[in-house]
């Protein structure tokens, strides 16, 4: 694999590159990307955006702060997983590298009582719940097929059945709005997994029911090897009108960008105004999975452009020259990122492999008579090689 | 009055009123099944005395509905779910496969989906394609999920109990061509266990398996073959996913024989895991192999066919007579 | 059953009350409703859609009572299929009645070339390909799923599974436009169908490849009991523009707005830009099928209002009005018209019953051997009644 | 040359690539087979070598790549699709089962539907969820379709040639963990009838029936049960939809014993199938009923417990010590 996400992975320095390319952009030239931090960190005045823009209008730097923190940490974390996936410790990982601005910022626009249904990808997001992202590689590291109780946090587990969780967010969002509850649901999903009927099908229940709920697609530009070209010719953003809701884009690079344009859809759904789209344009920096090697079809160039958007750095920018922050700030953070990547590695390293027993657990609540009969049988036929040995 | 006599398809409906009406969290939904109540009125008049926020039309997307009574459940509902004909569920498969049948497992344990899909089901009532099939199989093979179908009024109406009370989805297979056969039902009786099958015809020298529509075929066929001297244990297997082998176990170890009959194709069928099994628990008592009596290898056949295709009294005594020749 | 389909279905008279409930008009009032021919039957010109309206420009009175000889046929067969199947003859009727314009008009735009995909309903589009009315009914009377040879008249079987036939469309599209052919594909689906996953998937498909497809929506208000907002909140033309390509509304009782609009779209789809998205709006005068109940769920009232915009009548009126048609044409027409009820009627009561043996044929075009050793089977059980019977 | 060594998915490649060079209408389609050449590199090149023309990237919608072939087959095409993972082919299901399946008998033969699906299937490889499964039962039930898996690189080769060229819908499950196992393929030989079995060891003492990445597993049972003075014939069943019966029969009524072996789980597995019907067949040359070795009712478990779930050695052993002990 040529793509180095860890390296890239390092809480990023103050870095004279970002203006360098800010000139390509792709996506910022639209009109209708809502931008609230441009690359090179400054604010961005647009009339056209002060209805997000209000949103984080009374922002403290603490705040800024905190998100900062967020995206650093989660990157951390991130890398390691991706390093301890090279080590052997995990089966696979699939990195949001890159993707830290869209996920801390629609992450922390979340309120404790609204539902989370991620993808596989949504780390940050998780972080932002205040799940363990220990708990997070159970199912990479093949000890488990997600290993949280969702309703702890209102964070779902991880589905690897693309787009399918998009219909689930909806069908609970349906609920809530039974239950007349003010909370709201959010479902993520990629520029790839648009393309799936189910999606098309969440938008047309949400949208019939007016369900709360906020459909968070990460366009990523990536689907695997495939650009979104193959997904789309126009904009993601404009598939919801067809179905009779709003669609924004978003810069997925800036953080308090996400975090306003979620906020306000989600205020929308408590309101009972019904759906929204968000598309979080964004990038994908490292490769789809660490089984992938995205040398294959696509330009070095292309990821190198995109690191000068890195929403780390933009954000960091903004803080050290607009904002109070002083540089002990970045050094505690620096010092907390290696504690949380040792923690995280101790702690895999820890995992117990279940007891083959676990096969048989949980397959039904109620239970069932031919799984009854086969752990039996199982257990026996584990006994008889014990027996074996034991000289039986 | 506890005991009513009631057609299968209303018996069902009344089920389902009864569920709706003891467990706020219970909702219907479906195609049509609003104020049309349902293409063959399972649902009548349901909307109207439970409102629409109990008894949902859905957009005409079987996916969706299977996907949404998913997130319905993960917030505390309990949706019964109707698929408007066998050959439409397919669909809403891969939600059914992937997601309803294992996100408990996924989970640990810590989510149920207490889903019940109502399917209407099996051929005989001369309707266009994909509106005959059964399909059972293809749900029975899948862990996760539990499969049933009733023969009788009275166990449509348990059997619905049963299935909304279960925290494992239950995929509930409606015969449809015995929606208009009446039975009589004790709302007040104590029912058997959900997966148990039902001894409905003792015999001695032979035992009929079947299920769904293939009870009453089987019932008129022990019949028949009683007029010969032929005396046949009819077992309403009931459950699909788990299946009661130990009530098959026991009746063939008294009759030594057993044909299993079904509507749906023999290849692969929930037959060939019927036959499979007790060939090997009755090893040394059946006198002859295990036979099957169901639908061929080919796509359901055009109405007009369809008799040919369907497994009749003349196929299953056949098969009798094939049986007990050995 | 109440709506008498049979009574309506007869070739309408010069009726006045056409003019008076055409201000219930719902969809008329939308300005995007392309219309060319008022339910008064007077020509309506619009400058805003002058671009379609040049596809009948030179339109000639031969032509237009060609148009209105499709449609009241289509009727007169439609009627006689409804009532054969209250005879018994057939299990089971789809009525098109109210949509024979948005048939008859998008049917005649295709040209021979080009190849048409069916719902269950399309016996108006059938009638305009050439397929020999008769050839509907085997699947209704239950001798086949489906009797005609596709490739005859490039007119793919019904098909029931609600939307599936949208991607075969694309899919075929796709494949005309590998070829280099400049001919198009045209798919027909409903209101209801608008809700299926594969129908997205279809837009989405043919988007991408920029297949040469018509999708041509016949939204009759209706999916058996389910209104047009159990689908959704917005019209349906505009799901197109989210997909990147476009939607027009049409006047579905229109006849020659549907022949304009379908001739613009499909030409359009032959100079290769792309799929396009009709929607007609019309309305469906009986009932969903004949085991269909309305009165269940809808007023009487709406249907009333509709028989008003009768595609038929108001074809009519013009004819009369604005053209050199005397009423010979129209004697002659109802001649015609018994002819082939009566020509149906005989060919449905002479349709044999298939040949038992006819189960094991076509599941296979290799063969299997399974399907060979089972009709051996079959053969020899049912040999052994012949038998039996023989005294043998 | 036309002797090579090849690894499996290599194989596969070749012979994909020997269609798109011999038949102009043959066409490559799914997800990241283009540039990438496929998560598993099967289509590695390919599209370098005959444009996206004819090697297409699709969009991420599994039914709409099966919808689409199945237009493109319609309009004369011959489209190989690439399903990525058997865990992501329920989206596409219900086209395959209610149109891919059925079409050519809806037009009473009258159109074709050359339509092969690919679908890399099995366990074994440490994958997450969803990317082990082995659900072809699900499609061997479904009338109107064939299905085969081939076990080495040769019969890769071969059986996607046959494939191609057969004029009825294939699901090709390719075994997945097998696909870096090398073998030798020849180009020029000619093959046997794509859904006959194949006789991979022989033996006397017991039949092992296996298909796909099972082959092994029984071949090595074989091996090790020869050093107990035990003979295993072993056949490579290759289809399962039509199953060679007669070469199963002539097997067992040599061997009198029979045990099937396949990843997927027990419970209407096609095991199910072969039992039932070998059990008639067979019903007084059998010293044992027919046993079976294969996944437990319960969804595929994580990684680290797959080898507890799948067939291997040992429980193949214990399989044919009891049927043995009869
Ligand atoms: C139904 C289904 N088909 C295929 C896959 C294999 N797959 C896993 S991720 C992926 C690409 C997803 O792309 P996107 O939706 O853009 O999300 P991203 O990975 O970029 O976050 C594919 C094809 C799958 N998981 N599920
Ligand atoms: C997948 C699927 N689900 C359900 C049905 C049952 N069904 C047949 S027609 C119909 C309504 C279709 O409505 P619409 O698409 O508006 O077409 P219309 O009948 O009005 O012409 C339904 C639900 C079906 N045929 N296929
Ligand atoms: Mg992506
Ligand atoms: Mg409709």
């Amino acid at each position: 694999m040529t793509v180095d996400s860890t390296a890239a992975a390092r809480t990023p320095r103050k870095r004279t590159a970002a203006k360098k390319s800010a000139k390509k952009s792709p996506g910022a030239g639209t009109p209708d990307l809502v931008q609230l931090l441009s690359p090179e960190g400054e604010r961005v005045e647009n009339a056209a955006h002060a209805e997000y823009a209000a949103f984080v209008e009374d922002i403290t730097a603490e705040e800024l702060r905190g998100l900062y923190r967020d995206m650093v940490l989660t990157r951390r974390f991130d890398a390691e997983a991706t390093s301890l996936q090279r080590q052997g410790e995990l089966g696979l990982w699939a990195s949001l590298l890159g993707q830290e601005a869209a996920q801390i910022g629609s992450g922390r626009a979340t309120r404790d009582d609204d539902y989370v249904f991620p993808t596989y990808r949504e780390h940050g997001v998780a972080w932002c719940r205040g799940v363990d992202p220990t708990n997070l590689l159970g199912m990479f590291r093949g000890v488990n097929n997600g290993g949280w109780d969702p309703n702890s946090n209102n964070f779902h587990l991880y589905t690897i059945v693309i787009g399918s969780q998009t219909l689930h967010a909806t069908g609970y969002a349906m609920g809530v709005a039974k239950d007349g509850a003010d909370s709201a649901v959010i479902a993520y999903f990629g520029d790839g997994a648009s393309s799936q009927g189910d999606v098309a099908e969440s938008f047309t229940f949400s949208a019939v029911y007016n369900a709360p709920v906020v459909f968070f697609c990460q366009n990523n530009q990536w689907a695997i090897s495939e650009p979104t070209e193959k997904q789309t010719r126009v904009p993601l953003y404009q598939r919801a009108q067809g179905y009779g809701f709003p669609g924004v884009r978003v810069d997925g690079n800036d953080v308090l960008a996400c975090l306003a344009v979620t906020k306000w859809a989600l205020e929308r759904a408590r309101r009972g105004e019904g759906p929204t789209l968000v598309e979080a344009f964004t990038y994908r920096m490292g490769a789809h999975t660490t089984s992938d090697d995205p040398t294959k079809y696509r330009a070095d160039e292309e990821r190198e452009a995109w690191e000068a958007k890195d929403p780390i750095l933009r954000l960091r920018t903004y803080l050290e020259s607009q904002t109070d922050t002083d540089e002990g700030f970045f050094a505690e953070l620096e010092t907390e990122s290696e504690a949380l990547g040792l923690r995280v590695r101790e702690a895999v390293r820890a995992m117990p492999d279940p007891d083959r027993m676990a096969i048989f657990e949980n397959a039904y609540a109620d239970g069932h008579s031919l799984v009854d009969e086969e752990r039996a049988q199982f257990a026996a036929y584990q006994a008889s090689f014990t027996d074996a040995e034991g000289g039986n | 009055m506890a005991v009513q006599k009631l057609p299968l398809a209303k018996a069902i409906n009344e089920s389902l009123r009864m569920a709706l009406d003891t467990d706020p969290k219970v909702l219907v939904m479906g195609e049509d099944v609003g104020k049309l109540g349902g293409v063959f009125r399972v649902t009548d008049g349901l909307q109207k005395d439970f409102g629409e926020d109990r008894v949902i039309d859905t957009p005409l997307a079987e996916s969706g509905i299977v996907g949404t009574a998913i997130g319905l459940a993960l917030r505390g509902y309990r949706p019964v779910v109707e698929i408007q004909f066998d050959g439409f569920v397919f669909p809403a498969y891969d939600q059914i496969v992937t997601q309803l049948a294992k996100m408990h497992a996924r989970a640990l344990g810590k989510i149920k989906l207490p889903v019940v899909v109502r399917i209407p089901y099996g051929g005989g009532i001369g309707a266009v394609e994909h509106h005959s099939e059964s399909p059972e199989a293809l749900f029975a093979h899948v862990a996760g999920l539990k499969v049933v179908s009733p023969s009788n009024a009275s166990d449509a109406y348990w059997m619905m109990q049963q299935a909304i009370q279960s925290d494992d989805p239950v995929i509930f297979f409606e015969p449809k061509r015995r929606y208009w056969d009446k039975g009589e039902v004790d709302t007040e009786a104590i029912p058997g266990p959900l997966h148990g099958a039902r001894t409905v015809r003792e015999g001695t020298d032979l035992t009929l398996v079947a299920y769904g529509p293939m009870v009453k075929v089987c019932l008129e066929v022990a019949a028949a073959a009683q007029e010969e001297g032929k005396s046949l244990e009819v077992l309403d297997l009931r459950s699909m996913s788990p299946i009661d082998f130990d009530a098959i176990q026991k009746s063939v170890e008294k009759t030594r024989r057993l044909v299993v009959v079904h509507e749906a194709p023999v290849f692969l069928g929930t037959g060939a895991e019927i036959a499979a099994r007790i060939a090997e628990r009755c090893f040394y008592h059946l006198e002859a192999p295990v036979l099957r009596v169901g639908g061929y290898h080919v796509p359901y056949p055009p109405a007009r066919l369809e008799d040919e295709y369907l497994p009749g009294l003349d196929r299953v005594l056949d098969a009798v007579d094939r049986s007990l020749a050995y």
